[in-house]
């Protein structure tokens, strides 16, 4: 059990948070970025691809880079410092992660090498507003009807992962071009964007085996986005922390500066627990991740989502409350790392992790963080 | 001890209700009940309705419009207005500043400003922050040099509020540069379409424009606009802040999220963490509403009774909570707060679309009016001699 | 709505403050007394007797005074003030309430007459620790079999209200003897009395009509106790907070008082929000209480009960921390109102009151707490 | 990164759970695992087993008994042995008294007291607070007067933890009343039944007696008793407050705890509140073993790591969170606290008449050792830099 990083992880998250500092070390640059479409810099994701960042989880047969979970965590922790807005876990963990997990061999080298070139933006449409998308088989391929949202970077995406019902009430997975659907772009609070895509017997193909359950290829995918969400949060956490602990030293009050009130320094002393707590349940995940075992990934996926959320609402609310009125401000930071974390809790489409987990409890009489030797 | 109104107070109440749900436009109430947002014209219309059934500023001097209610009276007729869905009428003019004029303006003053403040014809705006004077506003620094007849006025406000709206603004400004920090303060209106002033908006973290900076640029200002005795400020400033006793804890709009909770929680209604958790926030709130009833049966008059900060403290937690549990219920969908509905844009009903601006607008409940830091103060020194 | 005592109600406040101050102001007074059976001070338990509080519930036609709820929540309050030991609680508002909500006028004349005058000490057997116990019909009265426990002063109990099932399945409600059955007492960890009662064909008479459900009436004398339980937690909650902020003012750690630390006062603060909560809950449960509405008690008294606990364990909790090691001591008072706290919070056996609450979400859409008028 | 233990650390932890499972009898392990209370003897005779596998006191210098173990394997170490049910090593023993005599004692001293320490020949006390002095223990006031070559005692300790076991006590003693504050105390050794100590119950709201207080009335103390050098008692204290950082956290109690509330929980385990209060304190305490596993994996001798503070928090938070879970569980079936269950005196389980003492116990869990005020003091200033 070790949860140091390696020279290689090392050097990524110095180079990944280099590049990400040129573009966004001003926060006023990212504000601007976000108030125009597509609300991210498509130069940056250019540059990212180049790094071979957008092609990290995938192996190198289908064109990646064959690094992993925790390589991923990294570059997620990075991006969550400055809230970067671009799509790199809706696209590159979570859609991408799908292709990789259910694509054939040649879909995967095809869609997942022109996204690691930066050529092509992926989004998954998985969450409904009402009745579910329905796939219908036509010859060779198939058409969808019915409507997803939200649907993270859908109206940018130059090819969208949709989850369909299959007339045998299965779940299928399928690819659609983007601009085969009728797509409505919105930004959302956290300056991101999403979108409603409506299906009209829209020609979609099918994502690998056309008879295999998708299902719990979706959840793994799910799972695996939890996680690096999970450190997009803990990268967020980690500046809204720094951020308030140098507001304390520095804002004079009543003639002297806040960190004089001694129940102030406590409160960010228990954000500092809460910080030092969830990162520790989200490298473990990360790591478990790594391990291939799916169910033990979904589990840990619901562990982490359940505790990080957790301390993303008192990280995030304590911060603003810390600074006062300041932090409510769009054009300050804290109060808009705070907006991203509450997307990132929510995003995904279950926070029912603590159910899951109340439903398990018989499963263990003790929970043991290091596995057994499975010799 | 008795749980039931007297015969006269629930006669009241009935009178309240029947005034509310009939004199009040049905669109306005509805928005308000739906949690959307109000121009400026239908809180202006529903004012001007209060105010023409004597309903608009009951607290003032009844020479000025105001009623010779008791507190349990004015506690209802806040209850039930916001029961029915009618806007409080605005605090500014009817908490604020109405009752700092009446108390210590001049009877020029009074006649001048008090009957187009309560029929809300001019919009006050409040100017008491400065970028340094946030809970501690003995560090103000905008300034008013007398110059023959007139003041003027030179520095900078922020957090003013609906400041896009203002006719008139209300201004602690600092008179006399060498007296001890809060001696030198002076209130002074101001009429914001003078030639110097400048309002800024300020956008939040909920993509909202609902404070502003005002900046004042050698705004002159004529003699007869102070309040009161020039360096008396602060008396007055501290006057308006411990001014309203009723209403200080948002039990009405929290019973309102907790109302849409129930109506919008659907199939997840059968999960027992949810019903707990409605439930808990039920009980809670009950117990913030009882104490509201106590606080007020037992305030006549005078200093603002100390548990006004046990109320604002505990209702902006469970406002903000309340909010929270809102959120949740719209997970995902909260995603589409800037969509257009109209165009087909989103299926995500108005009440998920408004439930994280709501949640991250309400973050401001716990600082501004006295953050809830100050409040423990509060209630650390005065109550408990801490 | 009226939150305030009448001068009737304050002079009887008084002087039962009085009364027990003359006994308990010393905590160490308290201490010797539950230090020896039957843990509370027989001579004081006259004393009330004479002031007229043990019959304070009871109609004047049952030899009581004929007072309500709000009266037995003053009384209730005092006692908690001082964690008097007597029997009030147990023997006068739980087991004295139900036979006044349930036994014949003959039976209420007697039992209830001699409770009032301190000539009988009764206790409610309800908890069950295993199967049932059970009730057999015997000629003209019944034989009882099982075990109760605990039953709150079960031991030193003249006569024991037990609840039993018929044959037929219903709950029955039975007046026994206290040396009929074989007891068991014990101390509790707040210096209390309780007791395991075993029936083996013990004598019983049926109290009231023997063919009455008992099962409502009992869960009324339950909801009534729930609320004078509330009260004497006040009181203790009362006496935890001002003791608590007396320390900070007085003890010093590092060269000054402790109320030099914000972060404490802060948490004095929290306590006090807590007890004013709780203080305006119990008053609503004890008028509501006093309106006879049986059902709406019943919903009160989860209501205060589900509050005040929760405010039971805040101040509990946080008056030990505040002062430190000295409340862990037998001999300080504050730890002691802890642990009796922790008693009132369970002695009476369903501790669900979120449950009964989350149960109801949809029988309203707002509460309110000013009954509108019935006509 | 890397999840699995290496082959070493695998093999390491098999070794360890099959000692602790083969080598301490079992009736103590039950003891443990059941929450019940051990005697005296139980608890030297499993340190004793403990010491004859060279594994009592492995953070002591190899010299003396201790293991060059990794901080890892010190973890695996202790989190197998209380999954075992083995008590701990007596802390003022192994990893209080024991560490300062090998790092600042004398030859002599070291040869004289460690191996009977090690093997609880000598079951230690420990004399650090006074009614004075808590969490500042600058305020000690027992003293040490030089006489001939011995040191005459007189004050008083408290809070001693099973003193009334002792056989030695050591002390922190004033020995320069000049010196300010801190610098004018001395660390002394003292046989509690040297003429003069008394050792006085002091009885806790659990009705239980396991702490002290110790009062010397001049007390002669062989001069060679002296551990280290004269007013060097502020660094030693410092040392042995700060040496442990194996097992700040009681992870392996409180998950003992929430086992048995499973085991417990019976029918009530269909509760979905229930279920889910378990699911998060499980949670939690995951997220606090993993964080001890990243801290012993970051420590390599030294200073403590400051994050030590976060695991003493947390770790007692969740400790009277499961508590007080316990407790719930056991509802009224905790009154029979006192109850004599051989005579047939209760029904009531062992556990739920142990679940309110365990609870009330437990508050001290967040005052003893660094009050949870102090550590978040640590964290503040430390770490934080406030």
């Amino acid at each position: 059990m070790d949860f140091t990083y390696d020279d290689e992880q090392i050097a990524l998250r110095d180079a990944v948070r280099g590049l990400l500092a040129r573009k966004y070390s001003d926060f006023e640059q990212r504000r601007r970025q976000v108030a125009e479409d597509p609300g991210f810099d498509e130069s940056l994701w250019g540059e990212l691809a180049e790094m071979g960042v957008l092609g990290l989880p995938f192996s190198e047969d289908d064109g990646g880079m064959g690094a992993g979970p925790v390589e991923v965590a990294i570059v997620a922790t990075e991006l969550g410092r400055v809230i970067a807005p671009e799509p790199f876990l809706s696209s590159v963990v979570l859609a991408g992660g799908l292709v990789a997990l259910a694509g054939t061999p040649e879909q995967r080298t095809e869609v997942l090498g022109s996204l690691a070139s930066g050529e092509r933006v992926l989004a998954l449409a998985h969450l409904e507003p009402g009745d579910p998308v329905t796939a219908t088989p036509s010859g060779d391929s198939w058409t969808l009807s019915g409507v997803k949202e939200p649907v993270v970077h859908g109206a940018r995406a130059d090819q969208v992962v949709v989850s369909a019902t299959r007339p045998d009430g299965s779940l299928g997975l399928f690819l659609v071009e983007g601009d085969a659907a009728t797509r409505a772009g919105y930004s959302s609070y956290d300056g991101g964007r999403a979108a409603r895509i409506s299906f009209e017997d829209t020609t979609a193909v099918a994502l690998g085996d056309p008879e295999t359950d998708g299902a719990p290829l979706l959840e793994q995918a799910l799972a695996g986005a939890r996680i690096a969400a999970c450190h997009e949060m803990l990268g967020g956490m980690e500046v809204a922390l720094s951020a308030t602990t140098d507001y304390l030293k520095s804002r004079k009050q009543f003639g002297v500066t806040l960190n004089t009130f001694q129940a102030l320094n406590f409160r960010a002393a228990d954000m500092y627990v809460s910080l030092e707590l969830a990162r520790s349940t989200a490298l473990w995940a990360s790591m478990v991740h790594a391990t291939g075992d799916a169910a033990a990934t979904r589990e840990a996926a619901a562990r982490a989502g359940l505790h990080v959320g957790k301390a993303a609402r008192h990280i995030g609310q304590d911060a603003i409350q810390l600074h006062g009125g300041i932090a409510m401000t769009a054009e300050y930071l804290v109060g808009n790392i705070t907006a991203r974390l509450t997307v990132l809790e929510r995003f995904l489409g279950d926070g029912d992790h603590l159910s899951v987990l109340a439903a398990g409890i018989d499963d263990h009489a003790a929970l043991d963080p290091i596995p057994e030797p499975t010799a | 001890m008795r749980l039931e109104l007297s015969a006269e107070d629930q006669a009241f109440r009935k009178e309240m209700r029947e005034f509310f749900t009939t004199q009040v436009p049905e669109e306005i109430r509805t928005a308000v009940l739906d949690g959307r947002e109000l121009s400026k014209e239908q809180v202006v219309e529903s004012q001007r309705a209060l105010n023409a059934g004597g309903l608009a500023v009951p607290g003032w001097p009844v020479e000025w419009g105001g009623r010779d209610w008791s507190q349990l009276q004015r506690h209802l007729w806040h209850e039930e207005m916001q029961a029915a869905g009618v806007p409080l009428p605005l605090p500014f003019n009817t908490s604020m500043i109405g009752p700092v004029i009446a108390h210590f303006g001049s009877q020029e003053v009074k006649e001048r400003f008090l009957p187009p403040t309560a029929n809300l014809d001019i919009w006050w705006s409040q100017g008491f922050s400065e970028p340094d004077a946030g809970s501690d506003l003995a560090g103000l620094r905008t300034t008013a040099v007398r110059d023959g007849d007139d003041w003027v006025v030179n520095g900078q406000k922020t957090w003013t509020t609906l400041g896009q709206h203002g006719d008139w603004i209300f201004t602690l400004v600092r008179t006399d540069p060498e007296a001890k920090k809060q001696l030198g303060i002076s209130m002074l209106l101001i009429d914001m379409t003078s030639p110097g002033v400048e309002v800024r908006p300020i956008q939040l973290i909920d993509g909202g424009h609902e404070v502003n900076e005002v900046w004042f640029t050698d705004v002159r200002v004529p003699g007869e606009n102070l309040v009161g005795e020039v360096n008396q400020g602060w008396t007055m400033a501290k006057f308006l802040l411990g001014n309203e006793r009723v209403g200080v804890a948002p039990v009405g709009s929290v019973k309102r999220m907790l109302v849409r909770a129930k109506q919008v929680g659907g199939d997840r209604l059968a999960d027992p963490l949810l019903r707990a958790r409605i439930a808990d926030l039920e009980n809670e709130l009950l117990a913030l509403e009882l104490t509201t009833l106590r606080v007020v049966a037992h305030s006549a008059g005078g200093a603002p009774h100390p548990a006004s900060s046990v109320l604002k403290l505990r209702g902006t937690e469970l406002q903000q909570a309340a909010s929270e549990l809102l959120l949740d219920l719209a997970g995902p969908q909260s995603l589409a707060s800037g969509a257009d509905p109209d165009a087909g844009g989103t299926d995500a009903p108005g009440w998920a679309r408004r439930a994280a601006p709501t949640y991250l607008n309400l973050r401001k409940a716990s600082i501004y009016g006295g953050s809830n830091e100050i409040q423990r103060q509060i209630i650390a020194r005065t109550i408990l001699g801490l």
